[in-house]
């Protein structure tokens, strides 16, 4: 009886493993996606409302969902409240605070971390610049993980339940 | 006896999971990925089999008297 | 000066707070250059920072702030949005909290001509203010219209840094608080004031908000030229008394004008060391010429920054008592430019008396026996 | 009875074998070799028996036991060498399994050749001078 209920649990741990994993696949693009339209937003708050960096970022994080936004919020915060570090140090702390709470890639990291480099440092027209071309590459990024995300989701999926009834057979 | 019985379940789940992993994996495009897991299966499902092949060896060594 | 520390770099911030506190009451300003010395200045004084901290003759010993300091510096002054100070970049200075001016110096970025932008911004010139209330008290009287129970057209004629700004801020306050101000007990209510702030130093406005205390009945129009803006505050706020600083250019004049047909009075400051300097002063000189002033202060730094010379009316009677007298204490206005050495004991500067400040008493409770020259 | 279970598991072996098949075939070779050896061993307790039986006859008749013993390892050779040829014939590779038939039978060529001296010689003592 106890090596039945052991098969189960093992089961169950693959193929919610399998899900989580189908999971992460299917939430990136969507994140990317918020992503671009949070720098989207960033770019009026720039060009129209002139509004200085942090109250910006904090009107970008309230408009974005949890994951991403607390990235946003994070750097906000951070640079309302201390003084003496400049903006790209506390953008990428924040980014390598915030990451590993997304599902995102090293791909979308390194153009947001791009971004940080520009940010707030420049006049308005040279920010929309970096602003677009960031958009820009998120977007294709965006497509790549559409594309991994139709191929893998299923995949991972019945992956889990596969590798807990190997592991379970091979077991028993 | 049942062990046996067991086992030779056990060889087929193994063949057969085997199989479906890299059907999916090779639909995924992870070719690679796949044979390595069949290969490995297949030491798997080989080693016991040797296993059964030795003592039968050995058995039948005893049994007809070869010295 | 403290909440000022907050502006700078972590290496900036602790040489700076290692300067005693009596030279940080007194500092005005503070010169930031990339790898060049970093100096402090007071008065007409200034001397460099050295590396261990305290002050130094010499340059070679001063801390030499780096790139990384500058560019700190500047993140905090624009909160880290370059982008939202263009217009601040473009003027060529900063109005932060506090009413303390920012001037910044770099490599301009022209289009077509005129500067579009400051970059590489490599030296800051912080200029500390400091609210001199009381300034505007002994002014006053002389100024007061009995007629229309009212002030008088005024202008305040002085040379550069000599306490024209403060004056005419503290008159601001005056009137526009009235009677519940000591100072202005002889105002019958207090008057709707406009002040046209171009350079945005009058006010000190950061985000439209006046830093220095103004009085209840102020609006300011910040950063807008004169004449235009003159214009718009009569239009707009329908002001009584209208403050203007620095007039000089033919349109100046004939917003002043304006103003007066208008039934607005309208105080104004202008560059000047005396009345007949003014008189070869073209725009002014028909300003004079039509008795447009009724009232005009003269202030000068012979005996310390923002000393009235003398107040005197339209035909250029003196009406204020003269300078010198012993009886009354020669008025002592202290603005912006106090100068009094630091290193030397302040009693040895001046002539026997010891520069009384401006209401004539002891300043804010310090006793006068002690001499020091009061100017937080 | 066993012989129901053999049966059984057999038919259950060969039903998996045919599963597997189609999609790797080298498991269902696997599991058909796994299955014969699972017989076999099934097998052992009772050839054992029969073994002593023999061995008992061979004593009361007072038979030579090198006879016995070469004749049982005949009996192995053969066995072994059909099973592998089976098990190679089934996996489709025919050449081997003759080679491994071949190999079964010059073995037991030479293990039969001194009782095959020892069979002529009696005969050639009963002929008549």
């Amino acid at each position: 009886m106890l090596k039945l209920l052991g098969a189960m649990l093992i089961l169950l741990a693959f193929t919610l493993f399998g899900f989580y994993q189908a999971h992460q696949f299917a939430r990136r693009p969507k994140q990317i996606a918020e992503l671009i339209r949070s720098i989207q937003r960033l770019e009026t708050e720039i060009t129209y409302g002139f509004t200085p960096l942090p109250q910006a970022l904090l009107k970008v994080a309230e408009a974005c969902p949890p994951p991403v936004g607390a990235l946003f919020r994070n750097a906000a915060e951070a640079l309302a409240k201390d003084g003496c570090r400049s903006v790209q140090q506390i953008w990428q702390e924040a980014i390598h605070n915030q990451w590993q709470h997304t599902s995102m890639k090293k791909g979308e990291q390194d153009i947001i971390r791009q971004l940080g480099f520009t940010l707030g440092l420049s006049d308005s027209t040279d920010q929309v610049k970096h602003l677009r071309l960031a958009i820009q590459q998120l977007q294709g990024e965006m497509d790549g993980a559409q594309e991994d995300r139709k191929r893998y989701e299923s995949m991972w999926r019945s992956l889990g339940l596969l590798m807990g009834a190997l592991l379970v057979i091979l077991m028993y | 006896m049942n062990v046996d019985v067991n086992a030779i379940f056990q060889i087929a789940g193994i063949g057969i999971i085997i199989a479906m992993i890299h059907t999916v994996l090779k639909q995924m495009g992870k070719e690679d990925m796949a044979h390595w897991v069949t290969v490995i299966g297949f030491v798997v499902v080989l080693f016991m089999v040797v296993n059964l092949l030795d003592s039968l060896f050995k058995e039948i060594k005893t049994i007809f008297l070869f010295q | 000066m403290h909440s000022l520390l907050q502006l700078f770099s972590v290496p900036l911030r602790q040489i700076l707070s290692t300067l005693s506190s009596e030279i940080q009451r007194q500092v005005q300003e503070i010169r930031v250059r990339e790898r060049r010395p970093l100096e402090v200045g007071w008065g007409v004084h200034y001397s460099f920072v050295s590396a261990a901290g305290g002050l130094c003759d010499n340059p070679v010993q001063a801390y030499v702030p780096s790139r990384e300091d500058c560019s700190i510096l500047l993140e905090n002054l624009t909160q880290h949005s370059l982008y939202s100070f263009e217009e601040e970049l473009r003027r060529g200075y900063i109005t932060i909290d506090g009413g303390h001016r920012v001037g910044l110096a770099g490599r301009t970025v022209l289009e077509q001509g005129k500067v579009k932008l400051l970059k590489d911004v490599a030296s800051f010139n912080i200029r500390i203010a400091r609210e001199h209330q009381g300034t505007g008290n002994k002014v006053l009287p002389y100024l007061m219209d009995d007629l229309s129970r009212s002030v008088h057209h005024t202008l305040v004629v002085s040379p550069p840094q000599q306490g024209k700004t403060t004056l005419i801020r503290d008159l601001a306050r005056l009137i526009s608080s009235g009677p519940a101000v000591p100072g202005a007990e002889r105002l019958e209510r207090g008057y709707k004031v406009g002040i046209v702030d171009e350079r945005s130093e009058v006010a000190a406005c950061v985000r439209g908000i006046p830093r220095f205390n103004l009085g209840p009945r102020t609006d300011v129009l910040d950063a807008c030229p004169k004449a235009e803006g003159m214009m718009m505050m009569i239009r707009s706020m329908s002001p009584e008394v209208l403050i203007v600083d620095e007039v000089g250019r033919p349109e100046d004049a004939a917003a002043i004008r304006e103003a007066l047909h208008a039934g607005i009075r309208v105080i104004a400051t202008a560059h000047g060391s005396d009345m007949d300097d003014l008189r070869k002063r073209p725009v002014l000189q028909d300003l004079i010429e039509e008795n447009v002033f009724s009232r005009i202060v003269v202030l000068h730094g012979r005996l310390g920054a923002g000393t009235l010379e003398g107040v005197y009316n339209a035909r250029g009677e003196r009406l204020s008592p003269a300078l010198g007298s012993r009886e009354a204490a020669a008025p002592h206005l202290h603005g912006a430019g106090e100068s009094v050495s630091l290193r030397k004991r302040p009693g040895g500067f001046t002539a026997g008396s010891a520069p009384l400040d401006w209401t004539g008493n002891a300043a804010f409770g310090r006793s006068k026996a002690e001499g020091e020259s009061e100017r937080c | 009875m066993e012989i129901v279970q053999i049966v059984g598991l057999g038919l259950i072996a060969t039903i998996l074998v045919l599963i597997v098949k189609e999609q790797k075939p080298m498991f269902a070779f696997l599991l058909t070799a796994f299955t014969g050896i699972t017989i076999f061993l099934f097998l052992i307790g009772k050839i054992t028996s029969v073994i002593q039986v023999l061995e008992d006859l061979a004593l009361k008749a007072n038979i030579n036991l090198i006879f016995l013993k070469t004749i049982l390892k005949i009996i192995g050779i053969a066995y072994i060498a059909e099973f592998g040829a089976q098990i190679v014939r089934d996996a489709g590779q025919e050449s081997i399994a003759s080679k491994i038939e071949l190999a079964g039978k010059i073995l037991i060529m030479v293990m039969a050749i001194p009782i095959v001296s020892v069979i002529i010689e009696t005969v050639v003592k009963l002929l008549p001078a």
